[in-house]
């Protein structure tokens, strides 16, 4: 069943605001997303009712809490088909990336390769950079294809010459690409590499399991994805998992503790110090609900439509596109700009007419300036967004015309 | 046996009555495994003593700073497992034990019944 | 005017509970304390009203996200006086202390001593254990003075042997004393040695000023003073701040990134990567207000009082009490054990009668340690606690004598 | 002088009337300062060159590739400060700029309008 946008919509009250005197469009989905009712209440419910610290105390309200708080943790490694004791709450992606270029540095050694992509969030480059640079080892950025897509020979020659690590991003949050996950991963463990992949942009979008797309280790945010912010989640193999030093140390990831030393919690609790946000994990969980209810599946397709009817009405005439141009290509963001107006100047018109987008260098200033850019506006979708929306879109730039 | 938790001090009372000192408490001078661990409830400390012949168990022994209900799980799943092979002794669930104190896994004490199960089972991995 | 808590409780719609037949008596605020109305609502209307991303996006609704989210810190470094820009948004104190720790381990070299004690937390014990272990450092663990306080004799010794960071808690989570902070920082200050502070108990319990008591650093967490979980604060004096290295790198940390390197953001940004936990900053905002509202000599005053009554009501003949045995040396938390029971069973004693504490080690086990302890059961009060409830608590633990 | 922004794009389309080649807009070879600032909002990159006399600011240009709003701003802030002494200029505030946009720190062009100002005291830092 197609999902219909409307009833959705019904579900996000902030949709019904009114912005500079039109009803609010939300375009900047890849930035974070709204959150629905469903979401916002389940985080209510767990502080009105059932609030306290987790697996620590031996009382009534405590073990309420401490259940909710496996259940959650167990939906959301279901979500992506992990195993509950290899996934680790972060505070977001960034986060995530962080812990394992740390966790992983110790097979980095002077000369070591770790090979990336130009395409990289800032949060997936700059992780990597420092520990080679620390290490002595060595990082290869590879380009992309005609079709914007990770440069698959270059990865396969980088490999052949001997890496330790493949990293990449799933979907580019500036162009809106896929890269072939599967592909990459079964590459990297022909060659005996790592694949660690930057799922943020496709784990809110697209069906993902991490037994099919099999990295060693990806992660994501929940406020991208309908839940709140301040919770992010990272997959690591359990054999991975094993045998990596702790990132934090404190209360929560020891078994046992003396003046000379201690001795680490069993996975993942080991890698999760201090009290965990409990209801940052509530409120993903039930974001997770809300988003398998919909159809992963249905809302790719939704969001293809929307990317679909967002081009047809584009006047090429005044606007560059970025990436390749047909519809189908494009999970469901686009970037483009106005030949001659800055993107912030395009994002301030919009904004105008109620319309949120996001200009800027998207952090991913390499892949912006691959593009012959400084900065881009960037329109992406959710489940709310509608055709009625992109026509608004299209109306309003149109408009700007008047600037050029 | 039976104990419902979460309920009445009398409860607490009877358990006490039958595992202030427990049965196979104590140490295996000879022991073919020891193992020893702390839950991350930050308390229970439990140390067990296997005695095994090929694949079964002869005895079993048990020491620990621990409460009632790790005390009591564990008295009783030494009683449980003794003369069984590792084979079965693996086979044990946590469900058996919760079973034995009339709760299920959102006990309060769900930790400190499982510990002993999951000493055991770390005793005998790989075996 | 003296705290009402009574009026409080209204706020607080969990302290209608019934559990076990009996009205929740929530004795567990070290651990983590319970969440007005206010709070809750303050994250709802961000979510319903305001959300999107902070400090990127050129449109109306990031701008008024940015703004809610600048004016909350400011709210919140002015809550212990700091300047905006010395306070850095963590997860909570465990991920502050590790944070200040890497950051300082640069002025650890081969024989340097960091001082600390034995009544630490282990997240103040275990950050520093592995930076010294790393750097070949040494770590000096003072005891405590007969009152159950750090011992300054020593603390002063090991400061004239040459130390590079002197390091404590402010009030111990186990024991409920309060260490001499002032003292503490003018002694590290005077023989050039930098002063962090764990200050997870005494800022949600007491007036705390950086101005007056001068820490180099100190981190506490927002679900510890009324505010959601996922949120801890971290601050750091401007010197510190613009000398050390960031910890995660990413996503709004920096100003700009080539192929080759990067410009860091200015200060605190450039010490917090990634999307924040902007839901977290709002939320605790609203908690400062509420604290501020009641006063945060109120509270200290309040929680006296009910250490005193807690006090009086003890059979000493059962139960042993750790620390200083006298009502006036408490902050608001106390620390026993009924002889011959442990705590645990105390604390599930306590259950059946619908009265939530801790028990067990409270992640400080070489302390509990050093007290002839491996578990102890602790009480812990907050604003909304009142001397009926703590009559419960001694009636309840007087019938105890059946298990004893 | 004076542009509402949020409101209408007829404003924008007089802003860039008035800036599509903004005055001062330029390169100084013999510059005493150049400093270069990139926006945290990723996106404004702003170098503004500075040739004194002194304490007495003789010349200011700057490039950019930054928006209508930075470039508007940098290109009046130029005005403002010419003739001016070094620390009259740092007297500037973020209010004088964004009043001649009317508008406050609230704008989600605040940090595009103040980015120049930024520049400047930096540059003008310890002088
Ligand atoms: C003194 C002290 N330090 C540190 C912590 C750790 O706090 P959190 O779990 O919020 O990181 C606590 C709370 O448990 C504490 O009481
Ligand atoms: C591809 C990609 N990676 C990483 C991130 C960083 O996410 P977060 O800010 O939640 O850490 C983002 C989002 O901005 C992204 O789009």
């Amino acid at each position: 069943m197609p999902l219909d946008p409307y009833t959705v919509r019904e579900d996000f009250p902030i949709l019904k605001r009114v912005i500079n005197g039109k009803s609010l469009v939300y375009f900047n989905n890849a930035a974070t997303t709204q959150k629905p009712i469903q979401v916002v209440e389940a985080i209510k419910d767990y502080y009105y009712n059932y609030n306290s610290d987790v697996l620590r105390s031996v009382n009534t309200l405590s073990s309420q809490a401490t259940d909710l708080y496996m259940k959650a943790r167990r939906k959301i490694a279901g979500f992506i088909g992990a195993g509950e004791d290899e996934v680790i709450f972060t505070r977001n992606t960034t986060e995530g990336l962080n812990m394992v270029a740390e966790a992983l540095s110790g097979r980095i050694r002077i000369g070591s390769v770790v090979v990336t992509s130009i395409m990289e969030h800032h949060s997936n480059l700059l992780p990597w950079r420092r520990i080679v640079a620390r290490k002595g080892g060595r990082l290869t950025i590879v380009g992309m294809n005609r079709d914007f897509t990770i440069d698959m020979d270059m990865v396969e020659k980088s490999l052949e010459e001997g890496c330790e690590i493949l990293t990449t991003l799933h979907i580019s949050n500036v162009l809106g690409t896929v890269n072939p996950v599967r592909e990459l991963s079964k590459l990297a463990h022909k060659h005996g590499c790592l694949f660690i992949l930057d799922a943020a942009q496709s784990v809110p979008h697209m069906p993902f399991n991490v037994k099919e797309v099999d990295p060693d280790a990806t992660a994501f945010s929940g406020h991208k994805m309908l839940g709140p912010t301040g919770i992010g989640v990272l997959y690591v193999k359990r054999n991975i998992l094993e045998e990596v030093e702790p990132f934090l140390l404190g209360g929560g990831m020891v078994k046992t503790v003396t003046l000379e030393t201690q001795v680490y919690e069993d996975i993942p609790f080991r890698f999760e110090a201090g009290t965990p946000n409990i209801e940052g994990v509530i409120g993903l969980a039930a974001a997770v609900d809300y988003l398998h209810k919909i159809g992963l599946e249905n809302i790719a397709e939704h969001e293809s439509k929307l990317v679909k009817h967002l081009l047809e009405g584009l006047d090429r005439s005044i606007v560059e596109i970025y990436g390749p141009g047909e519809a189908d290509k494009y999970a469901g963001l686009l970037s483009f700009n106005v030949k001659g107006v800055h993107p912030h100047d395009v994002a301030q018109f919009l904004d105008a007419d109620g319309i949120m987008i996001r200009s800027g260098a998207l952090c991913a200033e390499p892949l912006v300036n691959a593009l012959g850019a400084s900065a881009v506006a960037r329109v992406s979708f959710y489940l709310y967004n509608t055709l009625e929306e992109v026509d608004r879109f299209n109306e309003s730039l149109k408009k700007i015309r008047l600037l050029v | 046996m039976g104990w419902r938790i979460k309920v009445e001090p009398r409860d607490l009372r009877d358990l006490l009555k039958r595992f202030k000192n427990p049965a196979n408490y104590g140490v295996i001078e000879n022991a073919d495994i020891v193992l020893e661990e702390t839950d991350y409830s930050c308390g229970d400390k439990l140390r067990m003593f296997f005695k095994l012949e090929g694949k079964r168990i002869m005895d079993v022994k048990f020491t620990s700073e621990a409460c009632l209900f790790c005390n009591a799980s564990a008295s009783l799943l030494a009683d449980l497992v003794k003369g069984k092979t590792v084979e079965e002794a693996l086979n044990v669930k946590e469900e058996d034990l919760l079973r034995l104190f009339n709760t299920d896994s959102k006990s309060p004490r769900y930790r400190c019944i499982v510990l002993p199960l999951r000493v055991l089972k770390k005793a005998f991995q790989g075996l």
